[in-house]
């Protein structure tokens, strides 16, 4: 008998569940501006989160998928990333798309039904929501590819949840990024339950960190409630990947303390103490601790954020609320560049039923 | 006698047949602890234990591949695919596998298994998670594809599904599922699959729908009775592969016109099909040309423009009123 | 001018767009040192390196997936999916993505790619290898489908193919990948994607198809002129999403008859779509119903059986006849 | 940076390319018949192949896919497996299939062209060829998830090569086999290649034997060319799983020394070096070389087997030639149970039609 391969898989965390440090923070965490910049960015993605879900419930928004808990990794993502790379998100990352540039407004808009909102102007080689699980990874390893046929340096970043790693898509993504060497790197977000499927029951793996040796790739965990290690390994595994260095899977473990979406009721399948010892490790009071611990934060500058936050969602709920709506017609209008013969006549009798209504 | 929902019914259906027949199995996304996402199969954990209804993991190639594996030793799988949206990844193993296993081996093997998925629009739902894409399906040699329309065809066209030999898809339309309840006995008695339903007798025109479409082909008809005394047969094909064109064509024998009815998109739908077979068949009895109403030729829009796409009364009425007064 | 066949035709389609364009690249397996299992890309990894001509792991999602993702940043993939009887687990991101992108970002991002597969059967290949499933493709809105056949054809629609802006399935029926060759100037002209091609005029009857069929339909026209003088029209569709059907429509209002002949089973088939249509648009311009002769609906045979699903020469005819004869 | 998880991959050999045991035998190998037995099957299933290939070559076969210098992993699992156990084939596993008492005719008549050769009545659960790649493994997972529910002592076996591997099916499969813990073998022929395609291409993973990592469930190694070590450890392996232990992975190193079907031509692609350096691992030899050794078989024995194998195909190939064509129209008969009133017809017009041209 003969050892052929062997595999190690780690965990890192640089603030702990009370908000101190556990290790040497890396450069970046040692200026206080970064870190209340991180901080706010936090906030403002749950106060967004609130108010798209009070949207819903009062009919304004369609179904809607809460990050509350996540938002360390969405945030840390965010800000790991460059501007030129490109984001291949599912339907949870409103927090990283807001780093991006992605106006609130916009993402309110797709949630409420309507194409436009994936329109947007800043981060636009980003990838579009896309809700069939794990189907996006494949783009990031193709737009990876993009990038590295032209010597682009570029990184293509896909974000799928624990549920998706399942999925066969995700397995072929991660294997053929490693065997081309593609500037990618795969985001796995162990918010610990999909819908209603624990993690447990989504894989015997021990890790999800260690589905990248299947692809013969470095895979590794993170504490995904600490946006500072989000931000650090993500930023080390991008720099990698755009010097040549090929991909990174890197596993956040964190919680999703909403429900699955608004269209949910995780009390069905998941106990409130499970839900209550998770809330202990909120990533946006252990962030506030330690910046108060370093006096680089108080309680006047968070009422101070909160409001600001809460103006900037209204803004953008008003801007959703009274954009203009769409000709029903429309929705021919982007199905190919130009509309073939065959379909014009059904677009013109969409828009003339249209007019009798009016 | 129950009073239920055609989601209640659907449910009512497995509970009879796994304590009949201990080799049905379910399996699916979020069917367990969570009763589905729609509550179809709530309880049932419960009741039949964790080894008859299955949590899988996330994956729907998985999931049809399984049932494949299931059904040919021996098992009666009822798959769930959480919403039609996401059942392309079970095509694979649909069409290369489920359809042909009695085939390949002379019957040695069979692939007894029922994949159900939740369809169609209406329900201010997200992306994916509102097409109608049984033409697929339907165009699959040695597979069924069943749609009811109300809760007592859900009831019985289930348990038939399930005790069918061969595999079938059973596509249920969710905008209906909580729409109305029937009385109905839970008695064990399937309906017959390969037939349609005639919901409507009439005598100047035959309406020739599926799935949710029903209901706004229904209310047509009501309406144009009422205001025009157009008298409207509806029919309601519910087994839409292997197709009942009999049934059909002896009512367009009679009307000599036809509409039909179909959310999913026109070219390639199954509206087509029967209009060609009309045409092929039945041409000498047309008084008029075959109309479809049906989704349009574009992406099903997100909601908001969800109901702009989807056939409604009005223009049931037109594609009615247009072939009466065809000359 | 060279003297290609059809699967020469495609590769100088190739070496030509390779050259006019860098975007351009071609994924698949065994496509490069190998030139793919039909030589459609043969010496094309040698001429333009192997980040433009990649041989890809052996995952027909993944080949999809990569596609979609290379297209949306700026590239022009041309995936070949090695066989049609493969090309399932690619049906998820065709209709899920590549026919979305464009219309989910409002045009921000597109999907200018090409997925290419051979297909049909005659060719004495194992399970899988030989079926005809077009039409599970012609219902997705969003993509084009398109099907050549003859060289020239193959040439100028692949450039087409290659140079819209739009996703593209381009099926090539692969027993006639080498029937015979013509004469073909590689100057870069690409013929119009959504039209049909009137190959033969024809005053009795129009005959409509395409892929290998196209050869039966022809020699059947000969015959019929020959025995009968019966004038047979003959139209190849080429483009089967979005269809032309002005030019068969206008060629049928002449004729008063027709038959349409494919090789996919017959329900759910794109000939029921255009028989449809015909009996919605062209109800009283015919004098007869419209046949369909097609392959079977059941599942296409082992190599033994496969030339009696084909439709052949002699199905046609009889169906021509009946057609003729119709009171 | 804490450790959170860790693996090894060993590999396995009992006989080396030159036919000397370097590790003791398992039990089962001291005893002469059972070897000389495997020795038979082995020659007997190149025997088939020979005249399959030359049946193709003459037209009178369809595309074949031999498994030249890959005979002893077919062997070497089917002798592991009880008749009870059930197999999911690809579609070069004739091998195996011998062994499990499928007649050579079947198989020939299959590859003819003809349903009829997937009808065979001894294995009659196993699961016919499969020709979409990894597909089949998924199956496996069904059978053994039926076997576990009906609490049966039996074991469904997947066998899928190097390039089946990279298919989402395939890890789709090893994922639910383990956290179903289903009693699953999951044997990965690696041949080096997949058609033109070769293993270095399919994956960066160091072995295909550590895809199980991804899975939560063992994998390894094993040298394919060995017939004892593939007997063993996949024996090792169904016991297990036949015991509620779960699936393992077993990865049997061998080479594809013929073209990869009738229908292609491998000199496009490979070098004759490397063919010439791994005819010199020959399964067939290394075990002759062997029995020799140990006293346990002779040239004339050989003979004389060759003269018994050549026998028995003569015999398969004569009842393969000699079965009665079916009539086309059966190509409805086994569609569905009964065949549905909407497709008699089509029945109908195609038997009218045999009948006019008979
Ligand atoms: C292919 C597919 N199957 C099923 C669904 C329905 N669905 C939506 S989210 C979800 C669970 C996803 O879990 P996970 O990947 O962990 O992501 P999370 O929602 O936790 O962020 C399911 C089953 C889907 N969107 N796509
Ligand atoms: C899904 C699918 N894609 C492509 C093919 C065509 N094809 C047949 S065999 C093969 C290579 C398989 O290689 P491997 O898995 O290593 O098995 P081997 O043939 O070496 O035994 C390919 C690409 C197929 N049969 N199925
Ligand atoms: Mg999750
Ligand atoms: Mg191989």
């Amino acid at each position: 008998m003969e050892t052929v391969a062997s595999f190690e898989i780690h965990y890192r965390q640089y603030l702990n569940a009370e908000g101190r440090a556990v290790d040497e923070l890396p450069e970046f965490a040692k200026d206080a501006d970064v870190l209340q910049r991180f901080y706010r960015d936090m906030v403002l993605t749950r106060t967004f989160d609130k108010r798209a879900i009070a949207l819903q419930r009062t009919g304004r928004l369609g179904t809607y998928a809460s990050s509350l808990g996540q938002e360390a990794t969405y945030t840390g993502l965010g800000h790991a990333m460059q501007p030129r790379d490109v984001l291949a998100p599912s339907y949870r990352e409103h927090g990283t798309c807001f780093v991006r540039g992605v106006p609130m407004s916009d993402i309110l808009l797709y949630w409420g039904g309507d194409e436009r909102g994936m329109a947007f102007e800043k981060a636009k080689d980003d990838f579009p929501v896309s809700v069939p699980i794990a189907t996006h990874v494949l783009h990031a390893a193709g737009a990876a590819y993009a990038f590295k046929y032209r010597k682009e340096p570029r990184v293509a970043v896909a974000v799928c949840g624990d549920g998706g790693t399942s999925k066969g898509d995700f397995y072929e993504s991660i294997n053929v990024a490693g065997v081309w060497v593609l500037p990618c790197v795969f985001m796995v977000v162990n918010n610990q339950w999909a819908i209603s499927v624990p993690r447990a029951k989504q894989s015997r793996s021990e890790t999800l960190a260690q589905k990248a040796v299947a692809a013969g790739i470095p895979g590794e965990q993170v504490d995904g409630n600490d946006v500072i290690v989000v931000k650090d390994r993500v930023e080390v595994a991008l720099t990698k990947a755009r010097q040549g260095g090929g991909p990174t899977l890197i596993e956040a473990l964190t919680y999703r303390r909403h429900d699955h979406t608004t269209a949910d009721d995780a009390s069905r399948y998941r106990s409130r103490q499970e839900l209550e010892s998770e809330k202990k490790k909120d990533p946006i009071e252990r962030l506030k601790h330690y910046l108060i611990a370093e006096g680089a934060w108080g309680e006047d500058q968070d009422r101070q954020l909160s409001r600001e936050c809460e103006g900037e969602v209204d803004a953008a709920v008003d801007q959703y609320l009274n954009t203009e709506p769409r000709a029903p017609e429309t929705m021919f209008d982007n199905l190919y560049e130009s509309l073939p013969t065959l379909y014009q006549n059904q677009r013109e009798e969409l828009q003339a039923k249209w007019k009798r209504h009016e | 006698m129950s009073n239920l929902a055609m989601v209640e019914a659907v449910n009512a259906a497995f509970a009879h047949e796994m304590n009949a027949d201990d080799s049905v199995v379910l399996l699916g996304e979020d069917i367990g602890v969570n009763g589905g996402v729609f509550r179809a199969t709530v309880d049932l954990q419960e009741r039949f234990g964790e080894d008859r209804v299955i949590d899988t993991p996330l994956a729907e190639t998985m999931i049809a591949g399984l049932s494949v594996g299931m059904a040919a030793q021996g098992l009666k799988p009822v798959a769930e695919i959480q919403f039609m949206g996401f059942i392309y990844p079970a095509v694979d193993q649909i069409v290369s596998h489920a359809s042909r296993m009695r085939n390949r081996t002379c019957g040695r093997l069979t692939c007894p298994m029922v994949l159900r998925a939740p369809f169609g629009g209406g329900i201010r739902a997200p992306e994916h998670h509102s097409e109608s894409t049984e033409a697929l399906f339907a165009h699959m040699p040695g597979v069924r594809v069943v749609i009811p329309s109300s809760p007592a065809r859900a009831y019985g066209l289930l348990l038939a599904a399930i005790r069918d030999p061969d595999p079938v898809i059973f596509l249920e339309p969710k905008r209906i599922y909580r729409l109305h309840k029937q009385q109905i006995e839970d008695n064990g008695e399937a309906l017959p699959l390969d037939v349609c339903f005639t919901l409507r007798d009439g005598t100047d025109i035959t309406l020739v729908s599926w799935g949710a479409s029903i209901h706004e082909t229904l209310q047509a008809a009501d309406k144009l009775k009422e205001e025009s005394e157009i008298s409207c047969e509806v029919i309601d094909v519910a087994t839409i592969k292997p197709l009942d064109m009999d049934t059909i064509l002896k009512s367009v024998e009679r009307t000599g016109r036809c509409v039909i009815v179909h959310e999913a998109a026109r070219t390639g739908g199954v509206g087509a099909d029967i209009a060609a077979q009309l045409a092929e068949k039945g041409l000498l009895s047309l008084f008029a040309p075959v109309k479809r109403v049906t989704g349009y030729d574009t992406v099903m829009p997100l909601l908001k423009l969800e109901n702009h796409y989807l056939p409604d009364v009005d223009r049931i009425r037109r594609a009615v009123k247009e072939t009466m007064e065809f000359a």
